[in-house]
């Protein structure tokens, strides 16, 4: 890897790392072993967990994403707990603390209470691998985008337990619901990574960081076809609205969480967007350069630029959530199998021949750029003609009713235009 | 300009088609007989020229001695309406045939005439009580529903000789 | 496959508490995995008897029982009884009282069909921001009725032989504000749903009534204009004289929910073209003829009928010369149009019975009045 | 290496405890006089059902088809997973390992026909 950065001293704020390695430094002299391995997780923790997610969950997940929808939807938002309505989600997990959590006398009170602290640890975990700068991950292993895959898939069985504990038919439904369409969607997600991983030749977060910083392009380019499944995968896997069908409300009251109150229930609430935030951040990372900008982060903290990209993200994700109506269980399953993951085979096909000739020119730089021309053109291409395949035929919006002006008699039924 | 048959029109209509069908008629309504009421419709429903295959409005009357039951029948292509009528005597066991093989549209508000009046439509495929719950007292749209033996009392369904609805314990699910 | 493997079917209520009912009304669903088989409806939970108190009280008293129906359209519950009890007892109405009359009841029918259309989007899972934005729109309208009548839901603005009060003047720049205004949101909602893929996808082919279904199941409204069938009592019973109005009657190609959708926004169109047409030959006089309070119609019966926005609003009046009336009886829209309910859902999906239902547009006080 | 794997241990026990302090948070505030205890209440702690009481038993024999999407799931993911070595090594393969990961998609996409030809994809109501 080469190196980015001008300095490695302790107090260059454009990387944390330094610091918490100076940090780590100091303390070793002092304490035995041990500890200081302890204390280098606790720190990586604090300072990813706590200065970076818990704060960007509670200010730009619940309230930033209230006040957005609300501007979406002509209101105003949480406007009055502290100036600007910005203590809101304080005050709503004071609340949440002390509200009483209820649990049916025939619910499985044991897998019940146990889910939603399933549900949670992933979404911490999954925060060890994300590389915040050049030094600045918790745990840099060489296999972090499998790891990353495998804990991000275990909400899953959070959500199964809690709908299954509860022993109520709404929440048996969303368990069903999310488990199958989990697995879905599992598919090709895994099938776009593949696409990355093809290009950069590496699983691991910080060499694909490296990879885009070296050749100056991001993978979003190279892999537009990618970003744009893993987009819809990830929201369904994250239950966000155009695909929440397990926790759809007009339909089965609120799914696997039908039962759920209280701090258990804020706990589902708070990590759904805690796990929204580390999907943004995993794809700001694999597909967006992650915390380097062209150049960029020779001057600005790589960290900050991370933290923007990873919240520009986020804003896709409320965006669709405030404006896409929900798709049907049957219609999900079947977009995901006859849809995304042919996509994503033709995708891999492609880019992996790409892979072969470029390796032939010996990774000329100029040559990834005209794949990256010729992949957002192809994509494109291929979305349009594998939907015309499956029978979409683009047809006229809005369409409109007939307009007749005389009463009585039938008025055949005839296609629309 | 829906034209509204008068009960004569409604009644040269109805004996056309089924001779012998109409008991008598008033200035607005035309009363059928209950025996051939079913038989009657369905054959004004399908004449062309008769046209009437909206059945719009279905309602009972108590009239003290005896019910009314009122069916308005729309025509879309000849725009009229026609009004017939179907009496039925005695108050302990009112009976209409049920026109729900002929208009599906009349089912609810069958249940509704019987809910609220106790008119028994025979041949209904699922007559019940359709807003009141089963097993409420009396009939609350007759006009002596308030002079039931043992009057009302105050309170939602506490009427006198009626024991006061037990509810069951919830019962726990294993 | 799925037919060597039985799974066990189950029931699942949809109501009375639940977010897409439009109130306490229950559907009990028997359901197969995803596949409703079959579907029983219940009501009755917000029974208030108006029938048999309305027979306690004079005419005029049982006006407001009438706002209390249909509590989304009052005006035109207003408007239905009173053209009842005025061809009960032949009364005629000025000019000016019709007009207005008419100006409410299309407002009526737009600020319903925003709740309509917001509420059915709802119900297909789109977030919230329909719903809101139809809520903006409805608000004009209801601050409209609030200048007009004094108030905003039940606004007991009808009176027998006129309108309550007269127009005043806020109110022509309120309603020409609402014309300019309202053209706009219906193209946002179009772009936003009816061009939707999405919603397309959840709406096309779900709950399906044949034209033959929908006349046999005594259907109106906008659910046997989406069917196809041309018929609207504005045009082919015209009152209040609409017949002086230029507008087309919207209908829909098959049936299906997504018709009966354009079709209430397309209504919304031909609602703002009569109410501009109203207002612009909006006549002076009286807008009332003088009713005795207790008024005592001669024996007989009526049967008067409005096109409110749910579809045939009927009353049928029996009168016999006492102040109060004899049988007081509505046919209400949104009850008789859950006669296919069952025909509807069976066969499709817990999802697809929930647009269905959305699609109905139901009040549930005037089913269970 | 293997120390970094050992901050996600560590990390593990964090993960741990943020929840439970939440949960256990909640909990123990009902022995504190902050809000009033909660007595139990047969009517309140019964399952929801829109307000109605549950009609037979709620953890039924489910339609199969749900299962069927698990079965096909495991099929192909499994697959996929094969591919990550594959798509790393593209340097040292060449042609020859990639026509034998071609070989490899063939069959994937080959069994994917077929269950699209079965019509095993289709949600069938």
């Amino acid at each position: 890897m080469t190196p980015f950065l001008v300095s490695d001293k302790w107090y260059d704020i454009r990387d944390l790392g330094n610091l918490s390695r100076a940090i780590l430094e100091a303390a070793d002299r002092i304490l035995p072993f041990g500890v200081v391995y302890v204390l280098a997780a606790v720190l990586g923790f604090v300072a990813s967990f706590l200065l970076f997610v818990l704060p960007s969950q509670l200010f730009v997940g619940v309230y930033g994403e209230r006040r957005i929808i609300g501007r979406m939807q002509s209101r105003l938002g949480p406007n009055r707990v502290g100036p600007f309505g910005l203590l809101q989600p304080i005050a709503d997990a004071i609340k949440l603390i002390q509200k009483e959590a209820l649990t049916p006398t025939q619910a499985d009170r044991a897998v019940m209470y146990v889910a939603p602290i399933i549900f949670v640890m992933p979404a911490v975990l999954l925060w060890a691998v994300i590389p915040f700068g050049e030094n600045m991950v918790i745990a840099d292993i060489p296999v972090s985008l499998l790891y990353f895959l495998a804990v991000s898939s275990l909400p899953v069985i959070a959500t199964f337990m809690a709908g299954w504990s509860a022993n109520n038919k709404y929440s048996l439904f969303g368990a069903m619901r999310i488990v199958s369409m989990a697995i879905s969607y599992e598919s090709p997600l895994v099938l776009a990574l593949l696409g990355a991983v093809v290009v950069t030749g590496t699983i691991s977060l910080s060499g694909m960081v490296a990879w885009a910083d070296e050749f100056n392009i991001w993978m979003a380019f190279v892999q537009p076809l990618a970003l744009v499944i893993y987009f819809i995968c990830v929201s369904a896997e994250l239950n966000r609205t155009p695909v929440d069908i397990a926790e759809a409300e007009s339909e089965i009251v609120a799914g696997y969480l039908t039962e759920y109150s209280g701090m258990k229930w804020g706990l589902f609430y708070g990590m759904d967007i805690g796990y929204a935030l580390a999907a943004s951040g995993f794809a700001v990372t694999v597909f967006l350069g992650g915390w380097t900008f062209f150049g960029l982060e020779q001057w600005v903290p790589g960290w900050l630029i991370f933290i923007a990209k990873t919240h520009l993200f986020y804003f896709l994700f409320i965006w669709t959530r405030g404006t896409l109506p929900r798709l049907r269980a049957d219609q999900l399953m079947a977009f995901a199998w006859k849809f995304l993951l042919p996509l994503g085979v033709f995708n891999l096909l492609i880019v992996s021949t790409e892979r072969m000739l470029w390796a032939e020119q010996d990774y000329a730089k100029g040559l990834i750029y005209l794949f990256a021309l010729i992949n957002i053109v192809l994509s494109g291409a291929l979305v349009y003609a594998w939907a015309r395949f499956n029978g979409y035929r683009p047809e006229r919006t809005p369409t409109r009713p007939r307009l007749v002006k005389q009463v009585g008699g039938y008025i055949p039924i005839e296609e629309r235009p | 300009m829906t034209r509204e048959l008068t009960g004569s029109e409604a009644a040269a209509l109805a004996e056309a088609l089924v001779p012998g069908s109409v008991a008598r008629t008033s200035e607005t309504a035309c009363y059928l007989k209950p025996e051939m009421l079913v038989e009657t419709l369905r054959a004004l429903r399908d004449d062309p020229a008769a046209n009437l295959v909206h059945l719009t409005n279905l309602c009972g009357v108590d009239y003290w001695d005896h019910f009314e039951v009122v069916y308005h029948i729309q025509s879309f292509e000849k725009n009229h309406l026609a009004c017939f009528k179907v009496e039925a005597w005695g108050r302990e066991k009112p009976e209409v045939p049920s026109v729900t093989p002929v208009y599906h549209g009349a089912w609810m508000q069958e249940c509704e005439a019987y809910d609220l009046f106790g008119i028994r439509f025979t041949g209904h495929p699922n007559l019940y009580r359709i807003l009141l719950w089963e097993g409420y007292p009396g009939w609350p749209l007759r006009k002596d529903f308030l002079a039931m033996p043992g009057g009302l009392q105050p309170g939602l369904g506490e009427f006198a000789g009626v024991a006061r609805r037990q509810e069951p314990p919830v019962k726990v699910v294993e | 496959m799925s037919g060597i493997i039985k799974s066990e079917p189950f029931v699942i209520n949809i109501g009375p508490q639940h977010p897409s009912t439009h109130g306490v009304f229950r559907i009990k669903a028997t359901v197969d995995g995803e596949k409703v088989i079959d579907a029983e409806m219940v009501m009755g939970y917000l029974h208030r008897s108006m029938e048999k108190l309305a027979e306690e009280r004079t005419y005029t008293q049982n006006i407001p029982f009438t706002d209390r129906t249909d509590y989304l359209s009052s005006m035109s519950n207003n408007l239905g009884y009173c053209l009842a009890v005025e061809k009960l007892a032949g009364i005629e109405v000025p000019p000016r009282g019709n007009a207005i009359r008419v100006i409410m009841a299309e407002l009526q029918r737009l600020a319903s069909h925003c709740m309509a259309v917001g509420a059915f989007a709802n119900d297909t899972g789109a977030w919230q921001t329909p719903v809101m934005w139809a809520f903006r729109e409805r608000e004009k309208i209801l601050d409209i009725f609030e200048v007009t009548s004094g108030a905003r839901l039940t606004c007991n603005y009808m009176r027998i032989g006129g309108v309550a009060f007269d127009l005043r003047p806020e109110f022509e720049p309120m309603v020409r504000r609402v014309l300019r205004e309202f053209p706009p949101f219906i193209d946002e909602m179009e772009g936003l749903l009816s061009g939707n893929e999405i919603f397309i996808a959840r709406t096309r082919g779900v709950g399906v009534l044949s034209p033959e279904m929908a006349i046999n199941s005594s259907l109106s409204g906008p659910m046997l204009r989406g069917s196809g069938i041309a018929w609207d009592i504005r045009k082919a019973d015209p009152y209040c004289g609409y017949e002086q109005y230029d507008f087309d009657i919207p209908i829909g190609y098959n049936g299906d929910s997504y018709d009966r959708f354009i079709v209430r926004l397309e209504e919304m169109r031909q609602s703002l073209k009569i109410i501009q047409q109203a207002l612009d030959g909006l006549p002076g006089g009286p807008f009332r003829t003088e009713v005795p309070l207790a008024l005592r119609p001669p024996k007989g019966e009526a049967y008067a009928r409005i096109e409110s926005p749910r579809g045939e609003l009927g009353y049928y009046l029996v009168s016999d010369e006492s102040p109060a009336p004899y049988r007081f009886h509505i046919r209400p829209p949104s009850f008789i149009n859950l006669s296919a309910l069952k025909e509807m859902t069976v066969g499709g999906t817990v999802a697809d019975a929930i647009v269905v239902l959305g699609s109905i547009d139901i009040v549930v006080g005037e089913i269970d009045r | 290496m293997l120390y970094e794997y050992g901050h996600i241990g560590i990390l593990v026990i964090i993960a741990l405890i943020f929840p439970l302090g939440a949960v256990v948070t909640s909990w123990a505030l009902q022995f504190v006089r902050i809000r009033p205890k909660f007595r139990p209440d047969l009517v309140r702690d019964d399952i929801y059902e829109c307000g109605l009481r549950t009609e037979g038993p709620s953890l039924v024999q489910f339609n199969f088809r749900y299962y069927y999407i698990a079965l096909l799931f495991v099929l192909l993911d499994v697959e996929i997973i094969f591919l990550f070595p594959w798509a790393m090594v593209f340097d040292t393969v060449g042609w020859v390992g990639y026509g034998k990961g071609l070989l490899f998609i063939a069959t994937f996409v080959i069994g994917g026909i077929y269950a699209w030809r079965k019509r095993a994809l289709e949600w069938r109501l």
